[in-house]
C-alpha cells in the first residue's frame, strides 16, 4: 500500500481492460459459445421449415442471416451486462469512477468481437443449408458489411443493454428499445449481403451505397453512445 | 484535522423513502468509525450516499471535499464501497479479479502479488475461479481490489456477515493494515463486540439520523 | 356519400379518442388539484 | 399531506385551467365543430379521391400533431439537459407531449389506413413516410416505457432526455433506409399518380382550420397533462415531508 489516493484513467485505458475482461469471461465461461450459437443456427433450420422453398430460401437468405443475428444479438447483449449485474461489478465500476465512455466503447468491443463470430456461423449455414452461392468479388463487399453492420449492432446493443441493466429488473424492454433502432441495419445489411450474394438478380455494385449507410449508422451511434452511457447506467 | 465525511442534515431517499432524513455526521482523516443500529435505520444508505451512489436531495454534503450536491461523480474514483455484493466477475480466477482493477487504474503486478499476498488469498488458491471460493475468501478478494485501487475512504457494509470466526478475524487485520495506512474507514455493523475493539469511535444510526 | 362506414369510423374513433382523452385530463387534474396545495402550481 | 395542512394555512382552489387553457380549449371546440360539419356537409368530394378525401381534413391534422408532439418532446428534453437547474417543467412537457404525440400517431396510422384502403385498396404500403411513422409510434412507446421505470425525478428526467435525443439520431435514420430500400427495388410506389386532390376554397379552409384545431387541443391536453404531472410530482415530495416527519418523530421516541 504505497500511498492512496487516485491515478487518472484514461478512457482507452479503461476500454480496453473492460473489452479484454469480458473477453476473457466468455473463454471461461462458454455460455454465447455453448449456448448463443446453437440457439442462432436452430433461428436458421426454424427459418427453412417455416419457408419450405429452396428457392425462395436462397433469395432471402441474407435477410434471414441477419434476423438471426439480431435475435442472438439481444441474448448476447443481456448475457454480457449479466455477468456484471450478477455480483454488482457493474455498479463497482460506477463506484469505482470508471469513465462509462470508456465502460461502453470496452464492452461494445467485446460485444463486437463474439457478433463476428456468430456471423461468420450464420453465412457459412447460409452457404450449406440454403444453397446461396458467394463469388469472389462478393467477398470484399460482404466482409465490409459485416464490419460496419456489427459496430452498429454493437454500439446501439450497447446502449440499451446498459439502460437496461441500469434500471435492475427491466431487461424485457430491451428488444422493445433496441429492435426498432437497429431496423437500418437489418434493412442496409440485408440488402448488401444480398448483392454479395447476387441473389434476385443484383449486382455486387448495388451493395456499396448500403455499406455507407451502415458506416454512418455505426458512427452516429458510438457518438451518442459515448456522450449518453453515463446518463444511462445510474440509478 | 481534515474533514473526509461532512453531512448537514442530509436527506437521501431510496425509492421514494427518506432513508436519510437529516443526518448530520463528520467523520476526520484516519478515523475508523463504527455505524450500529438497527435494520433499516439508514446505515446502508448513509454508506451508499457517501460513495456517491445515491443524490443528497436536501441539506448538505461533502465527502474528501467533494459537494455532492454538485457532483456526485469526482468522488468515487477514490473511496471504495463493499456492499452486500463482493462486484466481482464470478467467472474469472482471484488473480484476474484483482488484476483488472490494478490494469484499470495502471497499478504494476508487483502491487498486485503484494496485495494477494498479505491478503493471504495467493497460491494455488490465487488462480481458482471466484464462483468455487468461500464467503471469506470472496471477501478476501473484494477487499484486496479496494487495496489495489487505493481508496481513500473505505465504506464496508456488513463486512463480517457470512463470514466464520477465523475470516472474521481477517477482516478485522485487513481493517486494522489500511487504517494504519492512512485510509479512513466506515463499518456499517451488527458485530458491536468484535467492531468496537476496531474502531476509534462508534455512531448510531437511528431512523435515518445519525446520533 | 361512398364508403361512409370507413368515413364515419375516421371520424368516430378520432374524436371519441379525443374527448376521451380530454375527459380523463380533466378528472385527473380536478383529484389531483383539490389534494395540493395552491403553492405547489406554479401555473396559478 | 395532512399533516401539511393542519400547520400552515394553505388552500386547495386553484384549479388546473388559467384562462389561456380555456380560450385555447374553446378555440379547440369551435374549430373542431367546424372540421366535423365542413369535413363532413359542406365540402364537395374530391374528383379523384371521391369521398375518401373527408377523411384527409382528419387524417392530415392528427399527423400534423403526432410529429408536432414528437419535435416538442425532442426540444424540451434538450432543453432540460442544457438549462443550468434541470428546471423539471421542461421533463413534464416531454413527457405529456410524448404522451398525446403516441396517441395520435396511433390515430394517424388508423385513418390513413381506412384512408388507403379506399384510395389504393390496401391498408398498408412500405412507403418511406408510412414505416417511419410506425418506427416513430414503436420508438416513443418505448420512451413512455423508459419514462415509467422508476428512479428519482431527476433520473427519469435525465434518462428519458437522453433517449429523446437517441430517437432523433434514429428517425431520420430509419427514413432515409427505407427511402433507399424502395427507390432501388420498387420504382413503381403506390403512392404515386392517385394521391392528388385538387382543393378547392372550402376544402383548403377546412384542411387549415383542422390544422389550426388540433394545434389547439395538443396544446391544451400538452398544459392541462403537464400541470397534472407537476400535482403528481407534488404529491410525490408532500409524502416525502410527510414520510421525514415520521422518522424524525420515530428518532426522538427513541431517544
Amino acid at each position: 500500500m504505497s500511498g492512496l489516493g487516485a491515478r487518472p484513467i484514461s478512457i482507452s485505458r479503461v476500454a480496453r481492460v473492460i473489452a479484454t475482461k469480458d473477453l476473457r469471461i466468455e473463454l471461461r465461461s462458454r455460455v454465447v459459445t455453448n449456448q448463443v450459437f446453437p440457439f442462432a443456427g436452430l433461428v436458421m433450420v426454424m427459418f427453412a421449415f417455416a419457408l419450405d422453398n429452396d428457392a425462395v430460401l436462397s433469395r432471402v437468405a441474407g435477410g434471414l442471416v441477419w434476423l438471426a443475428t439480431l435475435f442472438s444479438l439481444i441474448i448476447l447483449v443481456q448475457r454480457s451486462f449479466a455477468v456484471d449485474s450478477a455480483d454488482g461489478a457493474l455498479e463497482a465500476q460506477r463506484v469505482a469512477g470508471l469513465d462509462p465512455a470508456g465502460i461502453f466503447i470496452g464492452k461494445a468491443i467485446a460485444v463486437m468481437a463474439q457478433l463476428v463470430v456468430l456471423e461468420m456461423l450464420l453465412l457459412l449455414a447460409a452457404v450449406v443449408l440454403y444453397r446461396v452461392e458467394l463469388h469472389i468479388s462478393g467477398v470484399v463487399l460482404l466482409v465490409t458489411c459485416v464490419i460496419c453492420a456489427t459496430a452498429g449492432l454493437a454500439f446501439v446493443g450497447t446502449l440499451y443493454g446498459g439502460l437496461t441493466a441500469g434500471a435492475r429488473g427491466r431487461e424485457t424492454l430491451l428488444p422493445l428499445l433496441m429492435l426498432p433502432v437497429v431496423a437500418p441495419v437489418l434493412i442496409g445489411a440485408t440488402r448488401a449481403t444480398e448483392s454479395a450474394f447476387t441473389s434476385g438478380g443484383a449486382a455486387v455494385s448495388d451493395g456499396w451505397p448500403w455499406v455507407g449507410v451502415l458506416a454512418v449508422f455505426a458512427v452516429v451511434f458510438a457518438i451518442g453512445g459515448i456522450l449518453s452511457f453515463g446518463s444511462l447506467i445510474e440509478e | 484535522m481534515s474533514l473526509v465525511v461532512d453531512f448537514r442534515d442530509a436527506v437521501v431517499v431510496f425509492n421514494g423513502f427518506p432513508a436519510l432524513a437529516g443526518a448530520t455526521f463528520q467523520v476526520t482523516r484516519g478515523e475508523v468509525v463504527l455505524l450500529q443500529g438497527p435494520n433499516g435505520a439508514g446505515k446502508t444508505t448513509l454508506l451508499r450516499a457517501c460513495a456517491g451512489l445515491l443524490p443528497v436531495v436536501r441539506g448538505s454534503a461533502n465527502v474528501l471535499g467533494i459537494d455532492l450536491c454538485v457532483d456526485r461523480q469526482s468522488v468515487r474514483a477514490r473511496v471504495g464501497l463493499l456492499g452486500h455484493a463482493n462486484g466481482l466477475f464470478a467467472d474469472l480466477t482471484i488473480r484476474e479479479n484483482i488484476l483488472f482493477w490494478a490494469q484499470v487504474i495502471g497499478a504494476s503486478t508487483d502491487e498486485v502479488t503484494a496485495t494477494m499476498h498479505r491478503m493471504g488469498i495467493d497460491g494455488r488458491i490465487a488462480d481458482e475461479k471466484v464462483s468455487l471460493l468461500s464467503a471469506g475468501q470472496k471477501r478476501r478478494c473484494a477487499l484486496a481490489c479496494l487495496v489495489v485501487r487505493r481508496a481513500e475512504l473505505w465504506l464496508l457494509d456488513e463486512p463480517h456477515a457470512g463470514l466464520d470466526a477465523k475470516g472474521r478475524d481477517e477482516i478485522d487485520a485487513i481493517i486494522r493494515e489500511a487504517s494504519s495506512f492512512g485510509a479512513t474507514v466506515l463499518i456499517a455493523s451488527h458485530e458491536l463486540e468484535r467492531t468496537k475493539g476496531l474502531a476509534t469511535r462508534s455512531v448510531s444510526v437511528v431512523a435515518g439520523q445519525v446520533q | 356519400m361512398d364508403h361512409l362506414g370507413f368515413i364515419a369510423a375516421v371520424y368516430l374513433t378520432t374524436f371519441g379518442v379525443i374527448i376521451v382523452l380530454v375527459a380523463k385530463t380533466v378528472k385527473q387534474g380536478r383529484d389531483l388539484a383539490s389534494k395540493v396545495a395552491d403553492k405547489d402550481k406554479p401555473w396559478t | 399531506m395532512t399533516s401539511a395542512s393542519s400547520t400552515t394555512t394553505q388552500t386547495f382552489t386553484a384549479k388546473v385551467a388559467t384562462p389561456t387553457t380555456r380560450l385555447v380549449g374553446a378555440m379547440a371546440i369551435v374549430s373542431m365543430a367546424w372540421v366535423v360539419l365542413g369535413g363532413l356537409f359542406v365540402t364537395p368530394s374530391d374528383v379523384n379521391q371521391g369521398d375518401a378525401v373527408r377523411i384527409m381534413y382528419v387524417h392530415v391534422p392528427t399527423a400534423w400533431v403526432a410529429y408536432l408532439a414528437f419535435i416538442v418532446t425532442a426540444i424540451a428534453s434538450a432543453c432540460w439537459l442544457l438549462s443550468r437547474k434541470h428546471a423539471m417543467g421542461f421533463d413534464r412537457v416531454a413527457g405529456a407531449s410524448a404522451e398525446v404525440g403516441v396517441i395520435f400517431m396511433a390515430m394517424t396510422l388508423l385513418s390513413g389506413g381506412l384512408w388507403g384502403r379506399i384510395t389504393w385498396g390496401t391498408y398498408w404500403a412500405w412507403d418511406p413516410r408510412l414505416t417511419t411513422t410506425a418506427f416513430l409510434l414503436v420508438t416513443y412507446i418505448g420512451y413512455l416505457a423508459v419514462r415509467g421505470l422508476g428512479g428519482s425525478l431527476e433520473q427519469r428526467a435525465r434518462r428519458s432526455a437522453v433517449i429523446a435525443l437517441l430517437a432523433v439520431l434514429e428517425i431520420p435514420l430509419v427514413h432515409f433506409s427505407v427511402l433507399m430500400w424502395r427507390s432501388l427495388h420498387q420504382r413503381a410506389s403506390v403512392l404515386s399518380g392517385d394521391g392528388d386532390i385538387k382543393m378547392d376554397g372550402s376544402m383548403l379552409t377546412t384542411l387549415l382550420v383542422g390544422v389550426i384545431g388540433f394545434t389547439c387541443t395538443f396544446a391544451w391536453l400538452v398544459m392541462h397533462r403537464s400541470r397534472v404531472l407537476a400535482m403528481q410530482d407534488a404529491v410525490q415530495s408532500s409524502q416525502l415531508d410527510a414520510a421525514l416527519q415520521d422518522r424524525a418523530s420515530e428518532s426522538a421516541g427513541l431517544k
